[in-house]
């Protein structure tokens, strides 16, 4: 992949020299034996000071009340204490939702498609990136689930039929979303889970105590045996092909909640890949985000995540942001030409209405700081920077959302009832709650669940090595499959 | 249900142009008065919501009357009153898009039905809706007693969390159908009226069998004057808006 | 299990291992007769092994059709229970039921597949097991089912191939 | 639903209307004449599932509307127009629909009431309060009876007994009245046509109409009638659409409707009239009678704002017209000069010789129960009963069917007046600010549980009268007003018992009703009483099935007498004419019912509150943006009220909806708004009604801001909260 193929430091004096900095810049490069590297992820896992709980303690606080204690009052008072309105009738719980259903597109595209493509930087993060899947899906969840008016029918969504035998309505995009949507979580989540199997064995085997009689469990008596392996490994590539396909189809589904419906603005052909990559954008960002916040908070995982992979992700967001302009552009012109006057009143209010200024910031956090930043190496390289722009990115693609949903709702084909004014009302809290329920589910599995797939580290350790040709020292992959 | 035709396409189903019931709404005769207003809430058991809510967007009425403005002063004109309610679409945006089949079309009456307790509160069908006529439940609005004692019985008084909109007050057409069934006849022209139909002071607001030539609303929906609303989204709206100064032919 | 005499031989790299395997095969005893146990996925051909036998693909088929039946019933079976027209649009539309058909097919695909992995490695077995800890420190384990009478013969076999270590391998809960 | 209604409860109610009722149709639960049956046929009202209809008449205002109201198992649901009334022919407008809502309204006055001028409230039984009245009516001299301008039988029953007891005559007031300026039309018909009567516009049959200021499709003098008679008017006879030209400083409803809006300044209508008529005459036959010969165009254009060219092209419309018709509304003669604006429309409409012709200006028909006029009291009238108040000399003070607390100029003193009353007896149905005041509160039914009858005075040209009669059992421990007057007459024995000898207020309207009884040309005959009163029941009423409008006199001398008009003095400083109109959904009355609350006034769809109306260009001088709060001062008054930006009024112009502005009146009404009679002064013009359109007020910035609730999108219509550049 071209991402690899990119230029070393050439010409080196010392070709020593050389050979130390590719190891120390290529994880797969720097091999440690397995039980040592065994030990840095059990000791990872382990290694847990105050200030984690007390930051847990917090984020379970803001859960019970921000989210939880919120929705329970919304649910026994009405969605009149959200901002919704007439025509609003859609406003921040469905901007959430897509927001999560965003980032949780990530894991499965960073361990899926860079697994098709063996983009073997991916290995130590995979497991990260998944887990990102599951835990945002499921504030996704949480997030549509508020924004039904009558929550405790939700399992009239169900394809369960009724005592009259009416099943639900597959004319509905909202029904194509439910089961893409509960398709997507449970492929994800089967998905994180086998390849995890190995390493709850792992740390089945170096655990005392409730730990063990935990890993023994989730471990399912896993030994490594040759069928074991290939069952394993026919299954994850099964997945890995199968699963990009859902992944595409649930954002584009979702794209369809909008796509499909008759409103200026929304109507659009574009609109499946637009949010497909719009997805990733924020997606892949929150990976950065995610990767470096291990990085420097967990022990040992300075090891298994250097700058190579900063770098990487880097060159990604970089790429996908382009590909995210690109197809904003493609929206955009396109609505723009037709001069269809209800779609040229909506792009006119979206950057001259009172969230024009959402509008601008979507383009300069989502396009402008991306290309600004990224395509120097060493600023990717840095932490900081990098994490920063994720970090707008992810506001860019929130504010994407906003723009889509609330702010096009407010214009519609009656001037008469275009948007009344928008007052922000207990969805502000409930995502704050949703944000702090991701990051405490995050929290905590980082304690339960080795982060690092250690099994897929060695493995590609072992398939790389350096070959010179000539004075070249020169990185190469054996195919081991 | 009177043994449905089930079209195989998109292009094969095609409602009767029609459709069976109607209104014709002529403009030029609207005053604004909101009598069609009132009427309709009080017929309907639409509650109300107070100021902020009312301001805020969450007003309850099934029926508005819109109007905007021409020009400055003192050239200024206010457009037409125009009463917007449900238009009661022969194809219908809001309806394939709810996941549970909570707005469903009638086929015996060619109308457009919210079922409310079938209903789970997505909003998508009020999304969809070009005319922005569905209002929906944010709260269970209080009505202090003895307020309830006005309820209409023949119509649901809805919770929270639901949709509604007009129905042509379908209740009232039910009793008429009722009625002619009982006494071995077709419902006649003038026989059932909505609320707002019937309130109208300026009579602006008509009503009645769009299957039947013969009937006020079918000659006057074939008017000249008659336009429908966002005729070009292709929803085949039920209800006629008759444009321009009346020419008082079929009055 | 106990009627079986079994050895369990460790090898700290993937040379010493395919060397045993040759090892015992020159022994005379059968590639079924021998399980590689690994802490990282060694192929077969790394030893110079026949190819394993998975039924995976098989349930990932069979849970495709299931799914895609699946799918044939909510898209063109439900409609007709309760007929209702939306929206002017046919009782069994087209191209969403194309949608409804995917997802049920990558749904019950992959389910079928997740446990196809489980019915093919008998998961979850709790039962005890001949393993050691240092297998997932990446060491690889022979675990032979060894006639009787060759034990001594094999265990040098094995410690000549650079086993570090062979030894009766004792069933136990893991 | 929320009403616990429990079975034991239901059958209580539902047995109470089984044993206090007719059967026949048409009579309510509440009858006092009761044939019985046995049970083996259930009165239809107690079928499950089955509706009984009741006709009766509007209470929302004095137009005398009729009304089916549909019950079921006591409960009234639904008012509905009587198709058989001919002012409503079946329609009602937005007030006479949420008429429900004041009687189900969770504040009423729900038993009689002792209080100390609105202190201490306590509940009292009706007879004491009986005694309480009957010893009023025994000191006759020192009683004053204050009515509303419906119901009429209770009217003619207080009529009745002051004449009897030697009391004052009841006085009649009503803010509508006011904003109509009633009086000063009945005053200029005495000085053109000779004949003080209301008069009815045929807008129906006319084919250009010209409205100085009448805001007939709103709220003057019978809108639901007149907004048929517009939309007979569009649909012309034969096709011909008629046309409407209105002028006046604000667009209102009825504006909006009007195929022109000529925003003329208030106060310069008469000038505007003369010119037309001037024009007119010379158009049409070369020359310009007496009446409109010293008429100024120039100074017509020039104090109106309207251009010349403007008044020649309406004075060409008239010319082409074969059924010309000017209309003068209320605020256009609330000026100095009403009086002389009043007759100078008049006048044109004799030059264009509409007067008792199609399309024309009639004498509204004779009433079949008495062909006496009986108006508004006029401002004049209001401050001289309220300089009585002040001396003392009344000692009871009867209240029924007004809130003159409210409803009058604040600058008149009835408040205070109120003080120097002895004892003021109030008979509300509501708690409104009038009644809070009072010593006693002895509330009658709510108009839908109440007997009565209503003199139609215009709107249709069929002489009626339209009958009310109870659609349900009284909800709460109320009392007929006309009950407690007749048991406490017989309590006070004397004149008072000679003169009322009825059992109950039915007697009183039987006997009144009496004289319809074998009636020529009626919509029904019946040869006695009981019939007939089961007809007047069923059908809502008694009237005439051919049309006895009163044909003016031939009108040759109105338009050779000169007419002296000249542009109106306004009262007080300040740059701006302040124009107050009636709200056309709250009207005086309409305040505490949320459901009228809450629908949107039809110009500016703002619920729930009252705004200014300014025009955006003033508001740019004035540094003023939309929901801005602004004090608007006059000499009298101060009132602090929230900006609407409206397109359509003269930028000299501020305006302010009343029906608003409530300190009691229940929970929907009180402390929501302003009242913009707070501001008006004392002016009268000659007929004695208020110049309350000639005031000039001073605005000022208060930097508070308060939103006000609208239905529209300020956005869509008005672009507000986007910026111009694409």
């Amino acid at each position: 992949m071209a991402i690899s193929a990119n230029a070393l430091p050439h010409a080196h004096a010392d070709e020593h020299d050389h050979e130390a900095y590719l190891r120390k810049e290529h994880l797969m490069l720097d091999p440690k034996p397995r039980g040592e590297m065994n030990a840095l992820v059990m000791e990872s896992m382990t290694t847990t000071s105050w200030k984690f709980w007390v930051i847990a303690a917090v984020m379970a606080a803001i859960v019970a009340i921000g989210l939880f204690g919120a929705w329970g009052y919304m649910i026994a008072n009405g969605l009149y204490l959200t901002g919704k309105n007439r025509p609003g009738y859609w406003s921040l719980f469905l901007v959430h939702t897509v927001f999560w259903i965003g980032i949780s597109h990530a894991g499965t595209f960073v361990s899926a498609l860079l697994r098709v493509f063996k983009a073997e930087f991916r290995r130590p993060f995979t497991r990260a990136a998944e887990l990102m899947t599951t835990f945002a899906l499921a504030q996704a969840g949480i997030q549509i689930f508020a924004h039904m008016g009558r929550v405790w029918l939700a399992y009239w969504m169900f394809p369960i039929p009724n005592q009259r035998l009416l099943w639900t309505n597959f004319h509905s995009p909202l029904m194509w979303d439910f089961l893409a949507i509960n398709t997507y979580l449970l492929s994800s989540t089967m998905y994180l889970f086998l390849p995890l199997i190995p390493d709850l064995a792992m740390a089945r085997d170096r655990s005392t105590g409730w730990r063990k009689s935990l890993y023994r469990i989730l471990a399912m008596g896993f030994r490594g045996t040759e069928a074991e392996w290939t069952h394993l490994r026919i299954a994850l590539n099964i997945f890995a092909f199968a699963i990009l396909p859902v992944m595409f189809s649930v954002h584009t589904i979702v794209s369809w909640d909008f796509a499909a419906a008759m409103r200026p603005g929304w109507s659009s052909t574009i609109f499946g890949p637009y949010f497909v990559v719009g997805a990733l954008q924020s997606g892949v960002s929150a990976v950065a985000m995610v990767v470096i916040t291990i990085r420097y908070t967990m022990k040992n995982m300075d090891y298994f995540i250097r700058k190579e992979h900063f770098d990487a992700l880097g060159k990604l967001m970089l790429i996908i942001s382009m590909s995210w302009a690109y197809f904003f552009f493609n929206d955009y012109m396109v609505q723009w030409y037709g001069g269809d006057k209800w779609t040229d009143a909506l792009l006119h209010f979206h950057e001259a209405g009172p969230a024009g200024w959402i509008w601008f910031m979507m383009l300069i956090t989502n396009i402008a700081i991306p290309w600004l930043v990224l395509w120097n190496k060493n600023w990717r390289r840095n932490p900081v920077m990098l994490f920063t722009v994720g970090l707008l990115a992810n506001v860019g693609m929130w504010a994407e959302r906003f723009i889509i949903v609330p702010v096009s709702l407010e214009i519609n084909r009656m001037p008469f009832m275009w948007g009344q004014t928008f007052k922000p009302g207990i969805e502000v809290p409930m995502f704050i709650g949703t944000v702090a329920f991701f990051i405490l589910l995050y929290m905590l599995a980082s304690r339960l669940i080795p982060l690092v797939p250690v099994w897929e580290v060695q493995e590609g350790q072992m398939a790389h090595s350096i070959r010179k040709y000539g004075k070249e020292p020169v990185v190469s992959v054996a195919d081991l499959e | 249900m009177a043994n449905p035709k089930i079209p195989e396409f998109k292009a094969d189903w095609k409602e009767g142009e029609e459709g069976r019931w109607g209104m014709a709404i002529d403009m030029d005769l609207c005053t604004g008065c909101q009598a069609c207003v009132a009427a309709c809430s009080m017929e309907n058991n639409v509650p109300f919501v107070g100021e902020e809510m009312s301001g805020y967007g969450r007003q309850m009425a099934w029926l508005r009357v819109e109007r905007l403005w021409e020009g400055e002063y003192p050239e200024v004109k206010m457009t037409p009153f125009q009463p917007v309610m449900c238009q009661q679409c022969g194809s219908a945006p809001c309806e394939p898009v709810c996941p549970v089949f909570a707005t469903v079309h009638s086929q015996v009456e060619q109308l457009n039905l919210q079922v409310y307790n079938r209903c789970v509160g997505t909003r998508y069908c009020a999304n969809n809706c070009p005319y922005v006529v569905r209002v929906f439940n944010w709260a269970d609005y209080d009505r202090p007693e003895p307020l309830p004692n006005q309820f209409n019985p023949d119509v649901t008084v809805r919770r929270r969390g639901v949709m509604e909109k007009c129905t042509f007050c379908i209740q009232r057409i039910h009793k008429a159908e009722d009625q002619a069934k009982s006494e071995g006849r077709e419902v006649v022209d003038g026989e059932v009226a909505p609320a707002c139909a019937q309130a109208c002071p300026a009579d602006a607001i008509v009503f009645g069998r769009m299957d039947d030539p013969e009937s006020r609303v079918s000659k006057l929906s074939k008017d000249g004057r008659a336009v429908h609303l966002l005729e070009e989204l292709g929803t085949n709206p039920r209800v006629a808006y008759l444009k321009g100064g009346s020419n008082g032919n079929l009055g | 299990m106990t009627d079986k005499n079994l050895l369990l031989a460790i090898f700290e790299d993937i040379d010493p291992a395919a060397h045993a395997v040759d090892a015992l095969r020159g022994l005379g005893i059968h590639d079924e007769q021998v399980t590689v146990i690994s802490g990282t996925p060694i192929t077969e051909a790394m030893l110079g092994r026949k190819h394993q036998w998975s039924n995976v693909t098989r349930f990932s088929l069979g849970g495709a059709i299931i799914g895609f039946a699946s799918g044939c019933f909510l898209a063109f079976a439900t409609p007709n229970m309760y007929p209702i027209i939306v929206g002017g649009q046919p009782l069994v539309p087209v191209p969403p039921s194309i949608v409804v058909l995917f997802e049920m097919t990558m749904l019950v695909m992959l389910i079928s597949t997740f446990l196809g992995v489980f019915l093919d490695s008998r998961y979850p077995s709790y039962t005890p097991k001949e393993y050691v800890p240092e297998i997932s420190d990446g060491r690889i384990a022979l675990l032979l089912d060894c006639p009787g009478d060759m034990e001594a013969t094999i265990t040098k076999a094995m410690t000549e191939a650079g086993a570090e270590s062979v030894k009766r391998a004792e069933a136990q809960v893991i | 639903m929320t009403n616990k209604l429990s079975r034991r409860d239901f059958l209580k109610l539902a047995s109470l209307g089984a044993a206090t009722s007719a059967v026949l149709t048409g009579c309510g639960p509440a009858s006092r004449y009761v044939t019985r049956e046995p049970y083996t046929k259930m009165p239809e009202y107690n079928y499950n599932g089955q509706s009984t209809y009741f006709a009766t008449t509007c209470r929302e205002c004095a137009a005398g509307c009729g009304l089916v109201v549909r019950t079921m198992q006591g409960r009234a649901l639904k008012a509905e127009g009587n198709k058989h009334n001919p002012v409503n022919l079946g329609k009602t407008c937005a007030r006479g629909q949420a008429t429900l809502h004041g009687m189900y309204n969770p504040d009423r006055v729900q038993s009689p009431l002792k209080q100390a001028r609105g202190n201490n409230p306590t509940d009292t039984d009706w007879d004491t309060a009986i005694s309480i009245v009957a010893e009023a009516l025994n000191n006759p001299a020192d009683t004053a009876f204050l009515m509303g301008l419906a119901p009429d039988h209770l009217f003619d029953l207080v009529t009745d007994l002051c004449k009897a007891i030697g009391a004052p005559a009841p006085i009649r007031y009503g803010a509508l009245g006011m904003f109509e300026a009633r009086a000063t039309l009945g005053e200029a018909s005495r000085a053109v046509f000779a004949r003080p009567d209301m008069l009815f516009f045929d807008i129906a049959n006319a084919d250009t109409v010209i409205s100085f200021g009448a805001n007939f499709l709103e709220t003057w003098v019978s809108p639901v009638a007149y907004t048929r008679g517009y939309s007979q008017m569009r649909r012309g006879p034969g096709g011909k659409r008629g046309r409407l030209i209105q002028i006046e400083p604000r667009l209102s409803q009825t504006a909006a409707k009007a195929d022109e809006w000529l925003p003329g300044a208030p106060g310069s209508e008469g000038l505007v009239a003369v010119a037309l008529g001037k024009l007119y005459a010379e158009k049409k036959f070369g020359s310009a009678p007496t009446a409109f010969e010293a008429a100024d165009i120039n100074l017509a254009a020039e104090a109106s704002g309207i251009p010349l060219e403007k008044l020649e092209h309406l004075a060409d419309l008239l010319a082409e017209a074969e059924h010309p018709l000017v209309i003068p509304g209320g605020a256009t003669l609330a000026q100095e000069n009403g009086l002389e604006t009043a007759k100078a429309i008049l006048t044109l409409n004799a030059l264009l010789d509409n007067p008792g012709k199609p399309g024309g200006v009639y004498f509204t028909p004779a009433n079949p129960l008495s062909n006496k006029y009986q108006r508004a009291a006029t401002a004049n009238e209001m401050a001289e009963f309220i300089g009585k108040m002040n001396s003392g000399a009344i000692k009871t003070l009867f209240v029924h069917g007004v809130n003159p607390v409210f409803e009058l100029p604040k600058s008149l003193g009835f408040e205070a007046a109120l003080a120097k009353v002895g004892q003021v007896i109030s008979f509300a149905t509501f708690p409104d600010e009038t009644a809070m005041l009072a010593d006693y509160i002895l509330p009658d039914h709510h108009g839908l549980e109440s007997w009565g009858y209503q003199r139609v005075v215009t709107g249709t040209g069929q002489s009626m009268v339209s009958g009310a009669q109870p659609s349900v059992a009284p909800f709460y421990n109320t009392r007929a007003t006309a009950d407690v007057l007749l048991a406490a007459a017989t309590k006070a024995g004397g004149k008072a018992a000679a003169a009322l000898p009825f059992k109950d207020e039915v007697e009183f309207i039987q006997d009144k009703v009496s004289v319809l009884v074998g009636a020529e040309g009626g919509f029904y005959n019946a040869a006695d009483l009981p019939a007939f009163w089961a007809l007047f029941q069923q059908f809502g009423g008694w009237w005439k099935n051919d049309s006895s409008l009163g044909v003016p006199p031939q009108t040759a001398n109105a338009i050779s007498k000169e007419l002296k008009v000249s542009a109106a003095k306004p009262e007080g400083e300040g740059e701006f004419h302040l124009f107050v109109y009636p709200s056309p959904i709250l009207a005086e009355a309409g305040a505490n019912k949320p459901w009228l609350q809450e629908t949107p006034d039809p110009t500016t769809t703002v619920m729930w509150n009252s705004w200014i109306e300014i025009n955006p260009v003033t508001a740019e001088e004035l540094g003023v943006e939309d929901d801005d709060v602004v004090t608007v001062e006059s000499a009298f008054g101060v009132v602090e009220v929230t900006v609407y930006k409206y397109p359509a009024i003269r930028p000299d112009v501020v305006a302010i909806p009343f029906g608003q502005g409530h300190t009691a009146y229940g929970r929907y009404a009180e402390n929501r708004g302003v009242n913009p009679a707070n501001l008006f002064g004392t002016t009268t013009n000659g007929a004695g009604d208020l110049a309350f359109a000639g005031m000039k007020v001073k605005i000022q910035k208060t930097g508070k801001k308060r939103p006000l609730s609208r239905l529209e999108s300020k956005l869509g219509v008005y672009g507000i909260g986007m910026s111009e550049e694409h």
